[in-house]
């Protein structure tokens, strides 16, 4: 495997930008280089926010945003129905999605297959809040088989402390255990 | 630099050290900010570091090249940074354990007008410091323009009288007042004419800069700008508490006192006789000028008469 | 190019605006400056120090019993008689005194 | 284990607003004044937390607006101490006159300015406008490409800023968004080391200080020639800067392992035919592009310009040398010459290096992102323009 890009789409609050960048330190224990950054005018609660993963065998020069991922994360379902949603989505792509129900059709030629969660539902019984970003890690860590469960569990250690890290890491487990995968040809 | 031995006015016994200024210094003749610069050196000792700004003050208190007028450490900067430059001083002096009196003297317009954000800012940070401000009314140094501490009615290059205007149309800002709404330690109102007053202050407001910030605002005529003759200043001053005009009070950690009590003020028309600037005020526009003065007034003694 | 050449310099000895009153004091002779000068009437002061207080540039001198202005710095401004309580000092033109050997 | 090393001495995934604040941190400042602005803010939080847990030691004044900020450091700085402060772009012109006065009075400040274009179309946007309009204020200009190297950065400003021979004051600039909020793996050194690396500064003259009760006076007036001394000095200690920033640089490689060649970085100039000079995050996407079209076989070369005041006049020539046409990637523009401002500079220097084609591209601003098929067709036209083809010598991208 060499290198990866993987956008991130989500709304203001929900940690989409938290989600990249915790991406980006579960790849650095890999042994990746990583790079990782979000694009957005103003930090506001429900607008939409895109950010950016990048990780790779080889040092990461390109600082520019991504065009052509391999994997999206789409941390909000009602982000499915944005236009632009899958532009650049290389053949073979994978999507993981926070949504409590599967798809019905293929959205894009390209995807290859969806592991879809209901992290929602799983984020507000562990944490008690809706922050799905670190079950949906979990999630992508399952389908893509890029990285591992543990990985992300001392990946998210750079960024949480005490019972909620304890919250996340069980948040992460269920994403894991949890993800149901659909797939095309 | 003189010293004198015998009967020495009380006043003496708040000098710390002698005159740390030259014996000639470029102020007006008759010029109250001279007297006022020498004071508060003397009252405040050697261990100050003035901040200054380009002002009537600054061709004095700035060096020329590698010579300067007096031995007090200073610090020359914009007009925009006097509080915010001491604040980096002050700071720096705390963390290294240097004892120091670090004391912002600026005029009106670097206080109220343009410096006032900083000024502002440093009080509520509550910044162990002294911001001393001595006003005159407008920007004296640039040819007598106006600013925010310019009174109703006054002619200045800016608010001139002519056929359509009989000089400024709004009043001053109430600077000492506002200062005092910062929550600060220590405010208080001087002027050169009550010297002794002005002395007690200085001294209190060096040992309340140990908590905090410490302002006081200090009424200090202009004999060019005011078109005053040149022996008057102290003159002018005194009728300035006299009429209430310029009450002399002092606000202790929110505490507001006067420190001078004026039984029967007189007539705000006692001091704008004497004050060129006011020579084309007419009744109406006196009135309007003294009910400004009562109502400040009012307000300060109700500040005064305030339960703890 | 964009290399400056040296070059001595001559007033600075620090890298930026420094000033060392110690041993760079200005002062000007401000006692030119003066058109009236301030005379002590001894019959009537009674030495309470009053003009020194609010003289501005601080140069009325202890004169024994007296004060008397340093004339090498007063400039004349009169303060000092409009303030005394006992009315002892008279502002009196430099030209009466044009006959005076300069100090 | 001190406190800083609790946070330090590792790698670590951060962003270059973390990695500014880590290595202030590690600089052990005595003052430090900031007031928040997108995109710095993160910046200036980082540093709260570490005072807020002890890990930095330091006078933080939590100014009223950036004006203030640049006055409490310049102030803190001539009392003595080392002083750090942050902003960006509306801020950066916030602290115009201020910042005249701390380059004036020689104060070794060190300031991280995050690129984001300037007030008039409001954008809260990356772009060099910012750090172009103060060009002339007598401070020292860094640029950064990674955030390694801005956290290395930061500790190399505060060498350079104290040194003896330069006094000045430094601003380091990284493209807000694209370095600002881009987290990569970040070498932390140890502070200890980073003590050790600054530890020159305390063999040399201690430069004059506002001490208390000393009779002395900072900021006299200029006088006639006094004040043209002065300026003199000023513009001969920038001269200092360009040999020395090499010098530090070295010594910084020798210290930490990490070099990033001084004033300028080439890459692959040596036998190119042609070149690209650009700056800050621009340069790691030109890398690549640079290497794809070596690929291909096509000779070209990349200038990396690091310091942008002083200009680096002789390494730019050198570097540019004997090639047979020139390109500028300008992340801003320059009124009057109707080109890029690093284009304007770059062709000031044409008379070292010959009159060959040059090229000025204008790309990024506002967060347009600075793509590989934009690089891609930058080297395309100054290749073009390298076999005598006609070209234009402004293009906007895109």
């Amino acid at each position: 495997m060499s290198g990866k890009e993987i956008r991130f789409h989500g709304r203001g609050g929900q940690g989409a930008v938290m989600a990249a960048k915790m991406l980006a330190s579960v790849m650095a224990r890999e042994g990746k280089h990583v790079a990782s950054f979000p694009m957005y005018g103003f930090e506001r609660r429900g607008m939409p926010v895109i950010a950016f993963t990048r990780f790779n065998d080889e040092i990461i020069r390109e600082k520019t945003q991504i065009y052509a991922p391999d994997c999206l994360m789409v941390i909000d379902p009602t982000l499915l129905s944005l236009e632009t949603l899958f532009t650049g989505l290389k053949p073979g792509g994978i999507l993981i999605l926070n949504s409590p129900r599967q798809l019905e059709t293929q959205p894009s030629q390209n995807l290859e297959k969806a592991g879809i969660i209901n992290a929602t539902h799983v984020a507000l019984c562990e944490i008690g809040r809706d922050i799905p970003n670190t079950c949906l890690i979990g999630a992508m860590a399952k389908t893509t088989g890029w990285f591992s469960l543990d990985s992300v569990i001392k990946g998210m250690e750079d960024y949480l402390t005490g019972s909620m890290l304890k919250k996340n890491i069980r948040n992460a487990e269920r994403g894991y255990d949890e993800v149901e995968v659909q797939r095309w040809q | 630099m003189s010293t004198i031995e015998k009967k020495r006015p009380k006043v003496f016994e708040y000098f710390q050290s002698e005159d740390q200024f030259a014996g000639g210094v470029a102020f007006c003749a008759g010029c109250a900010l001279e007297l006022n610069v020498r004071f508060i050196s003397k009252v405040m000792g050697k261990n100050t570091v003035l901040v200054g700004t380009p002002s009537c003050s600054a061709p004095v208190l700035n060096g020329q090249n590698v010579a300067a007028w007096h031995k007090l450490g200073h610090y020359a900067c914009t007009m925009t940074g006097v509080a915010s430059s001491a604040t980096g001083l002050a700071r720096y002096y705390q963390r290294a354990g240097i004892d120091a009196n670090v004391v912002c003297f600026t005029g009106d317009g670097c206080a109220q007008d343009i410096g006032f954000q900083t000024l502002s800012g440093a009080a509520e940070r509550n910044e162990k410091m002294i911001y001393i401000c001595y006003d005159n009314e407008g920007y004296m140094n640039t040819g007598i323009q106006r600013s925010s501490a310019t009174p109703f009615g006054a002619s200045t290059s800016t608010t001139p009288v002519g056929s359509q205007s009989q000089g400024k149309t709004t009043g001053s800002k109430n600077m000492p007042l506002i200062m005092s709404m910062h929550d600060i330690p220590y405010v208080a109102t001087a002027t050169l004419s009550h010297l002794e007053d002005y002395a007690q202050k200085l001294v209190k407001a060096k040992e309340k800069a140990k908590e905090g910030f410490a302002y006081i605002h200090v009424f200090c005529p202009c004999l060019v700008g005011w078109k005053i003759p040149m022996d008057d200043s102290i003159q002018v001053c005194r009728a300035a508490v006299r009429t209430n005009y310029f009450p002399l009070w002092e606000a202790v950690d929110g505490k507001f006192q006067m420190t001078h009590k004026v039984n029967k003020p007189k007539p705000v028309q006692e001091l704008t006789s004497r004050l060129g600037k006011f020579k084309h005020l007419n009744d109406e526009n006196l009135a309007i000028l003294q009910s400004k003065v009562n109502k400040r007034y009012k307000l300060l003694q109700a500040l005064c008469e305030a339960p703890e | 190019m964009a290399v400056t050449e040296k070059k001595e310099c001559c007033i600075f000895e620090t890298e930026a605006s420094w000033s060392y009153a110690n041993s760079h004091l200005l002062c000007l002779k401000t006692g030119e400056w003066r058109t009236e000068r301030p005379v002590v009437n001894r019959e009537i002061c009674n030495s309470c120090g009053i003009c020194f207080t609010y003289c501005p540039p601080q140069c009325m001198v202890d004169d024994g019993d007296y004060y008397k202005a340093n004339l090498e710095f007063c400039k004349g401004c009169g303060i000092c008689a409009k303030e005394c309580p006992k009315g002892a000092i008279t502002m009196r033109s430099e030209g009466d005194y044009a006959n005076e050997c300069p100090k | 284990m001190s406190a800083q090393n609790r946070v330090s001495n590792q790698t670590k995934v951060i962003t270059g607003n973390a990695a500014a604040a880590y290595g202030a941190m590690l600089c052990r400042p005595d003052v430090v004044a900031a007031y928040p602005i997108t995109p710095q803010s993160e910046l200036i939080e980082q540093l709260a937390q570490f005072h807020a847990d002890g890990i930095l030691d330091c006078e933080y004044v939590t100014v009223e607006g950036e004006n203030s900020a640049q006055n409490v450091v310049c102030g803190a700085s001539m009392a003595g101490g080392r002083t750090f402060t942050a902003t960006s772009s509306y801020g950066l012109v916030y602290m115009y006159d201020a910042m005249f006065n701390t380059a004036g009075y020689r104060a070794p400040v060190v300031m991280i300015n995050v690129n984001r274009e300037p007030p008039g179309i409001h954008a809260v946007c990356s772009g060099q406008q910012d750090m172009i309009s103060v060009r002339d204020t007598g401070w020292v200009q860094l640029i950064a490409e990674t955030c390694q190297e801005i956290l290395d950065l930061t500790i190399q400003a505060f060498r350079l800023a104290e040194d003896y021979s330069i006094q000045l004051p430094v601003i380091i600039n990284y493209d807000g968004y694209y370095l600002s909020f881009l987290a990569e793996s970040v070498n932390i050194p140890a502070i200890e080391d980073v003590d050790k690396y600054l530890s020159v500064l305390k063999s040399q003259p201690k430069r004059p200080t506002l001490i208390p009760g000393e009779a002395i006076g900072c900021g006299s007036h200029g006088i006639g020639m006094g004040y043209v001394e002065l300026r003199r000095k000023h513009m001969a200690a920038m001269d200092r800067v360009m040999p020395i920033v090499d010098v530090i640089d070295e010594e910084f490689g020798q210290a930490f392992g990490r070099r990033y060649g001084g004033q300028i970085e080439t890459y692959r100039t040596e036998d190119a035919d042609i070149v690209l000079v650009t700056s800050g995050s621009a340069v790691g996407t030109a890398r690549t592009v640079i290497d794809a079209k070596r690929e291909e076989g096509m000779k070209v070369g990349l200038v990396k310009l690091r310091l942008y005041r002083p200009f680096p006049v002789l390494r730019l020539s050198d570097a540019l040398k004997g090639k047979k046409a020139i390109g500028v990637l300008d992340r801003s523009i320059c009124f009057g010459w109707g080109c890029g401002p690093l284009y304007m500079e770059t062709k000031a220097i044409s008379s070292n290096i010959g009159h060959v084609p040059m090229l000025s591209f204008i790309d990024g601003l506002a967060n347009m992102d600075i793509t590989k098929e934009h690089i891609g067709q930058m080297i395309d036209t100054i290749f073009k323009a390298s076999q005598g083809d006609s070209y234009q010598e402004v293009t906007w991208l895109p």
